[in-house]
């Protein structure tokens, strides 16, 4: 490793090749062992003693004014401790807060089948169950709207009003609550320039996380207003900002510890049960635990947006776009939701376009509260997208990597969503994919090949890090990002690394709310960047630190040691002659040098890095049923420098997988009523081992500027290329083009039949 | 001066323009006289807005240096995922 | 709710036929256990009939097999004799959920739920599977066809269940076969499904087809007229054809999230059409 | 409603406990014996993540009454490990990264344990059939299959 000078650094952003020695390795995870032996403790695990059973009532019905809520037979039944409404919490400080709130616990209406409307809290599961029928709830159903098609028209069902967009056209429903472009250049003179324009229509369904642990909690607040929430999170600072507010405590008095985690990408970011255990326990001055059913995760949390989008293309008969332009139309549920923010940013952001425009709005429906999902808003964005330009590929008999590649961004293009890119790996992961033997492999009958691009922006962030040095010489590093994917093993790695020393000397940690500053949810592909950073910057605080006592032991200036491979030596033969002195020789005399030494960083970190990908997959259709097998898979990523490329081949591998899965087969599917039909893993079918090839990952490490390593987020970028890849492959091996999700055996069969 | 690219829908509150100039050196300078010059952008920006500074994505970093010649993109809050 | 595991056939009869509310017998549970969770079941008392002897039993009876009730699906795919004379009824009771679901779920508890989408149903029908059933009136013998009623409901009289099922015995060059389609490889419910059976003389002509048809009806549809098209060919492509139509003209399924009413009507005549080949394979593989 | 007592063998030891008709095996394993390492994805056998085994079978704890294990013997992921020592296929799940979350873990490990146990030399469609009643949504599996192939392999070489 490249010495470092301890005295006054400014943190050095990438400089360049080096020689790892710790990052880039596969080291076992720390969590590792409790997780194959069952020791691991998640959000359903703990349990405290006195604990009550809490439950919700949710609403029957997919859209309702809540005329009255009579809980005193509830209230009445022996071994029912405390039961809960809406009238419960304290207003919202504001806006998005309270919408959050309201997703917790319908307030006045129910939005949504499934909608919570009270709760109740027993001393056993049983009792809570009879006493959620005893709840008389004395409903008005009203006229419910599903699509968002329907949606948008004036005479819709108002879902709530006075949310609509200010810039909303006339002549639409209420229910708008976001309309915006982004793009540059003249639409017009670019389609002028075309040899063939393409317009087509995409539709998608909402989809759910699918997270294999449902959320659960465990909540205790006493008579003086301390409280103590553990739960499954992918960020307990923000569960404890929500729910502070919610019950109108004072952020210190709430503590939050996230469990071990099991699986979120993304549907974890907000609050459910977690603010209404609390109220419970409040009210019964008992813990209580709430796990969410199977059935609540589908009904009330999680699903993306569904969409229907139109994409019109025009390209020249040697491949170059002239002109893009998209109308992306979202449904998030209820409540308005940014993430068709996302989806017009990103619809076009892997093209270097003179001319483009994706316009698009937000529209509430009587569907559950939108969450985040993998890349919210890109996938379902650049699915029609990629699915225009490989039908102008066929059109126009152009290679479909030819044509991404005569078309790709790079560095210096200015983004279809305004900035001018730096370093990105889009060329690459293409060029990759060219060269590589899936995409020259012959293709048999019945069979298609399918490529598409996929893009994710990825997020940094507010970040704290403390480094603590043992007396043995060995480190504690406290973070406060749950772990969801091996984190504690990455982070553990780069301080190994910025330290000098051996990984198994390092243990990584998340910290409970109380125990470290402020720390933003682990979303947006960030941990490994952004805490990642602060690592590096906490650790070589704790060098600049142990620099300065080494300093003063030999009596010579700050400057004149540096640190090397996990000692602090003279810069120089000038500085004198002094026998190297190793981290746990430090850490060993450390009392008698000034006192316990630590390392720490806190920052909001930004310049994150985009990422790109690139899938190929090959694909036979069953001309009899429609059935997609899917024959192989190869996905394309840079991933800036991977720390542990293990658990960056799992986030490519798992995110082309829930791609897959968002391509064939699941749906949100509702009835005529309004109510979901399929609230279970039955009848919402995520893949199975069975389904599936091997899924081979080809990482290509083009280092992002804005991290010391180069690291990028690669978390998410690979839930994009699969919808566009796989419906590109189904429409050439069928012959026909497919311009809906999921490619269910039925569509397929009916397309095929023309 | 420094340019400021808007946003499509933004440019309703611009008079159509795609890029307006403000008076500013850092992020937080940015964002204020846009509120200044251009009172229809605020609701926007009280919503949240991330800014785009020579390509890299800011996300409240008000203290960020913008130089007279960078390339200053207005672009929404980044944020869930 | 109560629940008794009885030692003995006469003791469960008893507890069933005395049970003043609502009772249900529980063998493997796959299905039961899910309604008890979802609070569409909920039964005064469970009568756990897996403490009888004999009922884990498999045993040879006249050249074919008898199937204990509470044989689950794991046990039986294990029986090499059983699987050698009706593969056909054996890859359809392996369907039935997944490596853990058959550990426990029972050809019998398959029967009595009475789903028309019931995997190993349309197979027990083809092979002229027997249910052998005690209750308060004595013991009787019924047909697998006369057992479902409707989806959910079945034939047995209160007090009423199943010990075994006959698997019969078959003349050379017979066997059978089971397909079904679901938009996955593995864990879903049958969208349509076609178990077939069929008998070939010496010169590989089809003597006897029996073919039963999952998921396109009320209940599991046995269709003559898709057997007639089959009798006294070689399963040449236009006997296949005409068969699969008549396949198809039977079929009276519902449009639902598992299929639209089209595409099971296709896929019916599709999958009917596989399954015969695969058993005209496996009886002249016999001779 | 009364209680049901009953004895069985839980990972070789001898366990008695009192149940209600309505709760399940996996109930009684993770709230009574406090063993939660056998998880509750969906309480209806549709994840496997509650998998354990029956007198030797797989089955999904979810789906058993806690009032059936009278006189049956149970092993869980808490019996897997030989005190210390972890079974081949914990330790290959750790060398091949076969966890990101790690909830469905336990269910996979106790699933592919009894698969090698009845099928010592799988192929690897036949694991992938054998795991598909486990789900996992993190991994897209790729390195679970790999982790129990190279697992089986070592068990026959030892």
């Amino acid at each position: 490793m490249l010495p470092l000078k301890c005295g006054g650094r400014k943190m050095a952003l990438y400089t360049g090749k080096r020689n790892f020695k710790v990052v880039g390795t596969r080291p076992p995870r720390p969590d590792g062992i409790d997780k194959v032996t069952g020791r691991a403790l998640f959000g359903a695990d703990l349990s405290a003693p006195g604990m009550l059973v809490g439950q919700i009532l949710r609403s029957p019905h997919a859209h309702a004014r809540i005329k009255s809520i009579d809980t005193s037979a509830a209230e009445a039944l022996s071994g029912v401790k405390s039961v809960v409404t809406s009238a419960d919490f304290d207003k919202a400080s504001n806006s998005p807060n309270q919408d959050a709130l309201d997703n917790c616990m319908a307030r006045g209406k129910a939005l949504y089948h499934g909608h919570a409307v009270a709760a109740v809290a027993a001393t056993t599961a049983y009792v809570a169950t009879q006493a959620l029928k005893l709840i008389k709830v004395d409903y008005n159903v009203l006229p419910h709207v599903i699509e968002v098609e329907d949606a948008m028209m004036a005479n819709a069902p108002i879902v709530q009003g006075g949310r609509r967009a200010d810039n909303a056209p006339d002549g639409l429903s209420e229910n708008i609550t976001h309309y915006m472009s982004f793009g540059h250049g003249g639409l017009d003179e670019g389609f002028a320039k075309a040899d063939k324009i393409i317009e087509r229509t995409f539709k998608t369904a909402a989809t759910h996380q699918g997270y294999i642990e449902p959320h659960a909690c465990l909540a205790t607040m006493g008579p003086d207003g301390k409280a103590d929430l553990w739960c499954c999170t992918q960020g307990h600072y923000y569960v404890r900002e929500l729910c502070a507010d919610f019950l109108g405590m004072e952020t210190s008095q709430l503590r939050v510890t996230a469990s071990e985690i099991g699986g979120g990408f993304g549907g974890k970011t907000t609050v459910f049960i977690e603010p209404v255990a609390l109220a419970l326990s409040r009210k019964a001055g008992k813990p209580v635990k709430m796990v969410m059913n199977r059935e609540e995760v589908f009904k009330a949390s999680g699903p993306t947006v569904s969409s229907l989008t139109d994409v019109k293309i025009g390209m020249t008969k040697d491949g170059r776009i002239t002109a893009a332009h998209a109308m992306l139309r979202y449904q998030g549920g209820a409540f308005p939701c940014g993430t068709i923010e996302f989806g017009l940013m990103s619809a076009f952001a892997a093209y270097d376009l003179d001319a483009v425009q994706a316009e698009g709005f937000n529209v509430m429906t009587n569907r559950p509260r939108q969450a985040a999902y993998r890349a919210p808003g890109a996938p379902v964005a650049i699915y029609p997208v990629e699915g225009v330009i490989d039908e102008l590929c066929q059109i126009l008999d152009l290679d479909p990597l030819e044509v991404r590649l005569k078309n790709a961004a790079r560095k210096g293009t200015k983004s279809s969503y305004g900035p001018t890119f730096d370093d990105i790996g889009l060329v690459a992961t293409l060029e990759a994919a060219q060269k590589h033997p899936h995409y020259l492999t012959p293709l048999g009958p019945n069979q298609g090949r399918g490529v598409s691009c996929g893009f994710w922006f990825n997020f940094g962030g507010n970040t704290s890090v403390s480094l603590n040095l043992n007396a043995d010489g060995t480190v504690g590093i406290v973070e406060g990002n749950p772990d969801i994917g091996g984190s504690r093993a990455s982070i553990s790695q780069m301080a190994a690394e910025e330290l000098g020393i051996p990984y198994e000397k390092i243990r990584t940690v998340i910290a409970d709310t109380n125990s470290l500053g402020f720390n933003d949810v682990t979303d947006g592909s960030r941990v490994t960047f952004a805490v990642g950073l602060a690592t590096i910057k906490a650790a070589q605080d704790a060098v600049q630190k142990m620099c300065s006592r080494v300093a003063k032991l030999w009596d010579i200036d700050e400057d004149a040691v540096v640190w090397e491979d996990g000692y602090a030596k003279p810069a120089g033969p000038n500085a004198g002659e002094f026998e190297p002195m190793s981290i746990a020789e430090i850490a060993a005399i450390a009392n008698s040098t000034g006192g316990p030494i630590a390392g720490h960083h806190e920052v909001n970190a930004d310049g994150a890095g985009v990422s790109f990908g690139v899938h190929l997959v090959d694909l036979e259709i069953d001309p009899g049923t429609g059935q997609t097998t899917i024959l192989r898979y190869t996905v394309f990523q840079d991933a800036g420098k991977a720390v542990h490329p293990d658990y960056v081949e799992g986030q490519m591998q798992g995110g082309a997988v829930q791609g897959i899965g968002w391509a064939l087969n699941e749906e949100y599917i509702y009835g005529p009523d309004g109510l979901l039909q399929n609230p279970g893993f039955l009848d919402y079918r995520i893949p199975v081992a069975s389904d599936l090839p091997p899924i081979e990952a080809v990482i290509l490490e083009i280092p992002n500027p804005g991290h010391p390593y180069g690291v990028r987020g690669v978390g998410e970028t690979s839930i994009v290329p699969p919808l566009a890849a796989l419906s590109n492959g189904v429409s050439r091996a069928i012959g026909h083009r497919m311009y809906e999700l999921p490619m269910s055996p039925p569509k397929i069969l009916k397309t095929i039949k023309g | 001066m420094v340019k400021v690219v808007v946003w499509g829908s933004l440019r309703a509150a611009t008079g159509g323009a795609a890029e307006v100039n403000v008076d500013a050196a850092t992020f937080k300078e940015v964002l204020t006289q846009l509120e200044q010059k251009y009172p229809g952008l605020k609701p926007q920006i009280d919503r949240g807005v991330s800014l785009a500074i020579d390509g890299t994505i800011y996300r409240e970093a008000w203290f960020t240096p913008v130089k007279p010649d960078s390339e200053v993109v207005l672009m929404p809050l980044m944020v869930g995922g | 709710m109560r629940y008794a595991a009885p030692d003995s056939v006469s003791e469960a009869i008893k507890l069933l036929k005395s049970e003043p509310g609502v009772s249900r017998v529980l063998a493997g549970g796959s299905d039961i256990l899910v309604q008890l969770k979802t609070g569409m079941a909920a039964p005064d008392l469970l009568v756990d009939i897996k403490q009888i002897p004999g009922i884990y039993d498999i045993t040879q009876e006249n050249g074919g097999y008898r199937v204990g009730a509470a044989v689950s699906g794991a046990a039986l795919g294990e029986h090499a004799g059983v699987k050698a004379q009706w593969p056909g009824v054996i890859e359809a009771v392996e369907l039935i959920g997944s490596t853990q679901v058959q550990g426990r779920a029972t050809m019998a508890g398959n029967l009595c739920n009475a789903s028309p989408a019931a995997d190993s149903v349309p197979a027990m029908i083809a092979a002229q599977a027997i249910a052998h059933i005690v209750g308060p009136e004595g013991e009787r013998d019924c047909p697998v066809q006369d057992i479902p009623l409707s989806p959910g409901r079945n034939s047995l009289a209160k007090g009423e269940f199943i010990t075994s099922i006959l698997l019969p015995a078959r003349p050379e060059n017979a066997s059978d076969a089971y397909l079904r389609f679901i938009p996955r490889t593995e864990m879903d419910i049958a969208v349509v499904s076609a178990g077939v059976s069929l008998e070939l003389d010496s010169s590989g002509v089809c003597t006897v087809a029996r073919i039963a048809l999952g998921a396109v009806a009320p209940t599991v549809l046995l269709v003559d007229a898709a057997a007639e098209c089959l009798i006294g060919t070689k399963l040449d492509e236009n006997a296949l054809d005409a068969m699969g139509k008549a396949c198809s003209a039977a079929a009276n399924p519902i449009g639902d999230k598992r299929g639209t009413i089209e595409f099971r009507k296709d896929v019916v005549a599709v999958l009917a059409k596989r399954a015969a080949k695969i058993a005209q394979t496996r009886a002249g593989d016999q001779s | 409603m009364s209680k049901i007592h009953v004895t069985t063998t839980l990972n070789g030891d001898q366990v008695e406990y009192l149940c209600e008709p309505q709760e399940t095996l996996l109930d009684i394993l993770r709230n009574r014996l406090n063993l939660t390492g056998s998880k509750e994805g969906c309480g209806s056998g549709d994840c496997g993540a509650c998998s354990v085994t029956l007198d030797g079978r797989l089955v999904c704890s979810c789906l058993v009454l806690a009032a059936e294990a009278e006189g049956r013997e149970i092993e869980t992921i808490e019996g897997m490990a030989d005190g210390e020592n972890l079974h081949s296929l914990q330790q290959k799940f750790l060398d091949h990264a076969a966890l990101q979350c790690g909830i469905c873990t336990p269910g996979f490990l106790v699933a592919a344990k009894a698969l090698l146990e009845k099928n010592p030399d799988p192929t690897e469609t036949e694991v992938r059939f054998w795991l598909a009643g486990n789900l996992c949504r993190c991994t897209g599996y790729d390195k679970i299959i790999n982790a129990v192939m190279d697992a089986a392999a070592e068990m026959r070489g030892a």
